[in-house]
């Protein structure tokens, strides 16, 4: 498989720094090239650096508990500006309290995340559904998977 | 505004505060006399100097949870519901706040009361302004702290302060490295000068302001030297500028030896450096935060982690404990798992009242250690500031000499790599610009080496991210597939 | 039957046997040989002894809960629900089965099926059956110890050994004064001769069967002493009768130096007592038993005391631990709250692996002092029962010489009196006739007077109810109405 | 008042004996007079000590869990051998398991105790209430409150 971009980073005001150096570490080592935009990135700082780099894959990170606030109309924003393919995953701490996980993850995914992660996700399965995903949306899949 | 050589001048603070009360229109509420005015009626009681002070006489260690919610009505009611199972409050400021992003913070506050349900992360104090605070402050009947993560909070502490908070969490160090991602190191260090002068003017008025470095930093595998290092720095700034109440932090490790080590090591250098520095008329007391990086998301571990953190708190004799809850992992956690960690928290605490940390040499030894650590920075801080410790920090910064662990912030090095020990405790695997003696570097190594041949493999990377998921994973040292040997 | 004076012989074990199978009709089902091939035919994980030994080898810490309910199918869900977060398995057996009232544990298994929710405070494994035992075993893949509380145990003994449980708890003093009321000691000593006997068989027979004394006792401040005094006895009975897995128990007291003191003397004495007595080739492991007093209500707090003992059972390197939930103030405790006891135990253990006790002088001197006042009473025990022990032990009940705290059976002398001292170690406020030499006493005493200057008030009965009530009302020491002083 | 007399014990196979000492010591030091059975105590044990005693008081224990099956019938039986009116109080951990408190004094109320304690109750409060059980029962009212 040709090497993926992505690009990584923390949204909104959110300062949490540790999850984001390990993500970079894992996901370097797994073979992507990984652009690590660290903790508060706004959504344009992650579209420019996707169009800058042709990056197909955006790594949403939000620990901090707005993450509700901070990640919306991103998906739009990012169609907006041009951004038609690029997949989206969103993970983290995303809302304000202990939530029932299915409640978030139809959150997110209705706010146009690809898929939706909770803190204690194993990265190993991470990298299997990214490989896929990748696959599939370079076959010309116009929308990959949900579940 | 910019670093100041020695105290700010009471001119030069009221010509600073005019500006800053400019940044959102309910600065214009703040009247510096009416506030000192509203600070001495006040009941005894609720003062947090004071609280701080008789605790530490007593030896008692008090209990604070941290908690804060968008509407003010809201976080009455969680507070009071706090109230009965601890002996000191807090107001947990939003996320938004503390980027000065009032707006937002705004918008949070719109749609939490649209949404009945609190959307952000802490109490937007800016935005509520005075009336709303002081109504807070009087509903109540035990001392408020402010705690946030603002590198510049001098509008928030103009209005809390004046609305009768008598505790100020952060530094310019400690709640910028760790908090944010480009806020120069100058320029937080400025904005707390103005905070800590804020604060003297109290005192020199009769109203005594706790100030409160924030100890843990980036909560994640600190050695106790760097947070102390930084602690004690903020304490001498705080000082310079008329505080006198001060109260240095530690976030706990999980080694029992170290923990303690580090709340009576921090407890003595601070005296050493503050007496050195010709300051005697202060009231110093220590604060132990439990656990402070990622949880286990279960519940009955996070008890165990709290209680663990509650135990090492009381055995340290600090003078608080900031207490964590069983919803760590997950969220802001309800008033109701708040009040879960205050309680189980109370009664480890009170089962070992009447108990002592046993004086190992092992101790001592630590205690010594954790001293020579810490003075190696501290006197290259000085050495590098010259007559302004203030810079001397931003310096020591930019050379590599303070230096935290995965802290967001560009100005940090971030060259320096902890791990922990075969018992646990944090050392270094790299120093990077720290410059601690190559004597204690070698212990460092030899502890560290000692582990990894217990587990039969090379110290490295894999080996701090093992420890970083270890707590959360159910373990203390994070032993990777590493099977446990036969001892003997 | 009575008191044999040495080892049962086969024969009159034989003769005996029949008897006590007749108790019940399912006593029919047992054939000894059969019991014997069937437990060589399960797999190694399932023998208690040999997970012990292998513990102690690797001086890991493992986890047991209590857990038993009426009927089989039920029971067998429990376990396998607990399975995953523990080491070892329990089955705790009911009340009535504890009484040998058979007729009762019937009505009450009865009445459970019919209400679908277990009436019973544990599992009747007498009225079950070999058959149904065996069931449950078989669903299992961590070896089972048989719990209770039974004065005359022997047919649960050969139903449930030759069903496949590799571990039997009680013994004849144990498992009478803190449980019954009027069954005659020299009764009770000489039915647990028959176990140790049965056991001894099996062990003669290739299968290693552990026995474990009941080490708490009424679980309500025993001082360390007079348990160790007891479990120690018990385990030379127990040898005597051919006994090789030996599992010496110890109730927590509460703090930390006695508790850990407590551990490592308990191990010594046994091994000089046991080596003294002529006896080799024994496998000795040591339980450690979270608080058994009155727990507090509200889970938070009973989080807090499991925590805790948590804490001391690592720190001692007990090679078990047997963990309380925080349901363990209201009533059995539900699948779920027992689970969470398990797993709040397992955190704070696992955290604690890593890091030792320190061992300074104040612990050593604990360990001594244990040591000398155990040696007071089981040498007296010694000299009263001449050449038989068994009749020691029921002369030394009589004399005074042993006495347990709050045990209800009228062989007790309820004499003795323990109260805590300044730091919540359990010692002596009135000896009763239990022959600790004088100087022992001068230091309890001593030790007492520090608390009662402490509270202003002499020490007495309202005190030990104080400390009664005192760790369930959130404290260790029962200071009263006392109001701390200002400590320097 | 005139001294009344108290029948304390723990009732069936029962062996939980702490609180019983506690119990007997604090309603002594209140000035009952308290004929203390102990534990592992038959209904018909209380009984015959009420009637040789000339009782007025009954003090049920139960903890171990068993309370349930134990404590049946026993109001029934004073009424058979001669108590006619005697008061009678349970407490302690009376039935398997945590259950809401409300249900376990529904439940032994049925049964005919005058009044139900849960392990965490206030003596202090119990010997007030004891008192004026007492005085409205030699006043002649056949049925003493009940809440
Ligand atoms: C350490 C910590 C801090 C440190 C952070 C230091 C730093 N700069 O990094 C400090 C003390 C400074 C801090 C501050 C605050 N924190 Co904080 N913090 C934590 C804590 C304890 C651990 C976080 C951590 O490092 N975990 C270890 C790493 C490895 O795990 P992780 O961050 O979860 O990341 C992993 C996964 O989430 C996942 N993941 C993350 N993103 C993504 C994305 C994708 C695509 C995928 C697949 C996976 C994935 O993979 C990562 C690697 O394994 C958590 C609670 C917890 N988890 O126990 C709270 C927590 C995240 N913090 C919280 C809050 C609220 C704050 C504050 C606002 C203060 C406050 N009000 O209490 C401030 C934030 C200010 C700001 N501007 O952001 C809340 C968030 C609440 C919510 N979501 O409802 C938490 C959950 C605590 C709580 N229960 O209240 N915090
Ligand atoms: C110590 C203890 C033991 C000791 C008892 C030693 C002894 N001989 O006294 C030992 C270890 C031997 C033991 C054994 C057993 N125990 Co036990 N034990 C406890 C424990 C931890 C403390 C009891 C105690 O002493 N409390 C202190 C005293 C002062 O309080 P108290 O007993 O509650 O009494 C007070 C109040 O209840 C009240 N009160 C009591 N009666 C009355 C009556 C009236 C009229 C009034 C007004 C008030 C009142 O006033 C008393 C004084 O304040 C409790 C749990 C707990 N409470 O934390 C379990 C507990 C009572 N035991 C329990 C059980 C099941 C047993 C066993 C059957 C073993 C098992 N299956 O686990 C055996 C019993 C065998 C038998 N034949 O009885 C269960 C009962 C379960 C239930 N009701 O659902 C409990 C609740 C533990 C649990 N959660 O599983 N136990």
């Amino acid at each position: 498989m040709k090497t993926a971009t992505m690009i990584l980073g923390v949204i909104g005001s959110d300062c949490h720094a540790v999850g984001n150096k390990i993500l970079e570490r894992v996901f370097s080592d797994a073979g992507f090239k990984v652009i690590n935009l660290g903790v508060m990135v706004s959504q344009d700082e992650y579209i420019d650096a996707a169009i800058e780099t042709g990056a197909e894959v955006i790594m949403v990170s939000s620990l901090y508990g707005h993450g509700e606030i901070d990640c919306q109309g991103f998906r739009e924003r990012c169609v907006e500006r041009g951004l038609h393919r690029v997949i989206i995953y969103v993970g983290g701490n995303l809302v304000i309290g202990k939530t029932p996980r299915e409640q978030v993850i139809a959150k997110f995914e209705q706010m146009g995340y690809d898929r939706v992660f909770m803190p204690d996700v194993d990265l190993e399965s991470v990298i299997e559904l990214l490989r896929e995903d990748i696959k599939k949306q370079r076959l010309g899949n116009e929308s990959i998977s949900k579940y | 505004m910019d670093i100041v050589k020695g105290k700010i001048s009471k001119k030069s603070l009221m010509e600073l505060r005019k500006k800053v009360l400019e940044d959102w229109p309910t600065g214009a509420e703040v009247n510096l006399q009416e506030g000192v005015k509203y600070q001495l009626s006040l009941p005894e009681n609720m003062n947090f100097a004071k609280a701080l002070a008789q605790a530490d006489a007593e030896k008692k260690v008090l209990l604070q949870p941290r908690a804060g919610v968008a509407l003010v009505e809201e976080h009455i009611r969680l507070l009071k519901y706090l109230e009965p199972e601890c002996d000191l409050l807090p107001t947990t400021i939003d996320a938004y706040t503390r980027q000065n992003r009032y707006e937002e913070a705004q918008r949070g506050i719109d749609k939490s009361q649209a949404a009945g349900q609190s959307l952000l992360n802490g109490f937007p104090a800016v935005n509520h302004g005075i009336k709303k605070c002081k109504m807070l402050v009087e509903s109540l009947e035990k001392p408020v702290e402010v705690r946030h993560g603002t590198p510049d909070a001098r509008l928030l502490a103009e209005i809390t302060l004046a609305a009768g908070f008598s505790s100020f969490e952060g530094g310019g160090i400690s709640y910028n490295i760790p908090y944010t991602k480009k806020v120069p190191l100058e320029k937080s260090i400025a904005y707390w000068q103005y905070i800590d002068r804020l604060s003297g003017y109290y005192e020199d008025e009769g109203v005594s302001i706790n100030r409160e470095p924030f100890g843990p930093l980036s909560g994640t595998l600190v050695p106790p030297f760097i947070s102390h290092s930084i602690a004690i720095i903020e304490g001498l700034l705080a000082l310079e500028q008329g505080v006198r109440s001060i109260t240095l932090g530690y976030g706990q490790a999980g080694n029992l030896i170290q923990d303690v080590a580090a709340i009576i090591s921090l407890r003595e250098l601070a005296d050493e450096y503050f007496h050195q520095s010709g300051y005697d008329d202060y009231a110093l007391s220590t604060v132990f935060h439990q656990w402070m990086g990622g949880f286990p998301e279960d519940e009955s571990k996070a008890y165990g982690v709290i209680s663990w953190g509650a135990v090492a708190a009381a055995l340290s004799k600090a003078t608080k404990v900031i207490v964590k809850t069983p919803h760590e992992a997950m969220g802001i956690p309800t008033k109701e798992a708040n009040r879960q960690g205050l309680i189980c928290t109370r009664q480890v605490v009170s089962m070992l009242a009447d108990q002592e940390m046993p004086q190992t040499q092992q101790l001592l030894d630590e205690v010594a250690l954790i001293k020579r650590e810490t003075r190696c920075v501290i006197d290259k801080v000085f050495e590098l500031g010259g007559d302004c410790l203030a810079l001397g920090a931003v310096q020591a910064f930019k050379a590599g000499v303070l230096d935290v662990p995965f802290a967001p912030s560009t100005a940090n090095p971030g060259r320096l790599m902890p791990v922990r020990d075969n018992h646990g405790a944090i050392r270094l695997l790299d120093r990077g610009g720290v410059p601690i003696s190559d004597d204690i570097y070698e212990i460092h190594k030899e502890l560290i080496q000692e582990r990894a041949k217990e587990e039969g493999r090379e110290p490295g990377f894999q080996m701090v991210i093992d420890d970083i998921y270890a707590i959360s994973k159910g373990k203390l040292v994070g032993r990777g597939n590493y099977k446990a040997k036969t001892k003997k």
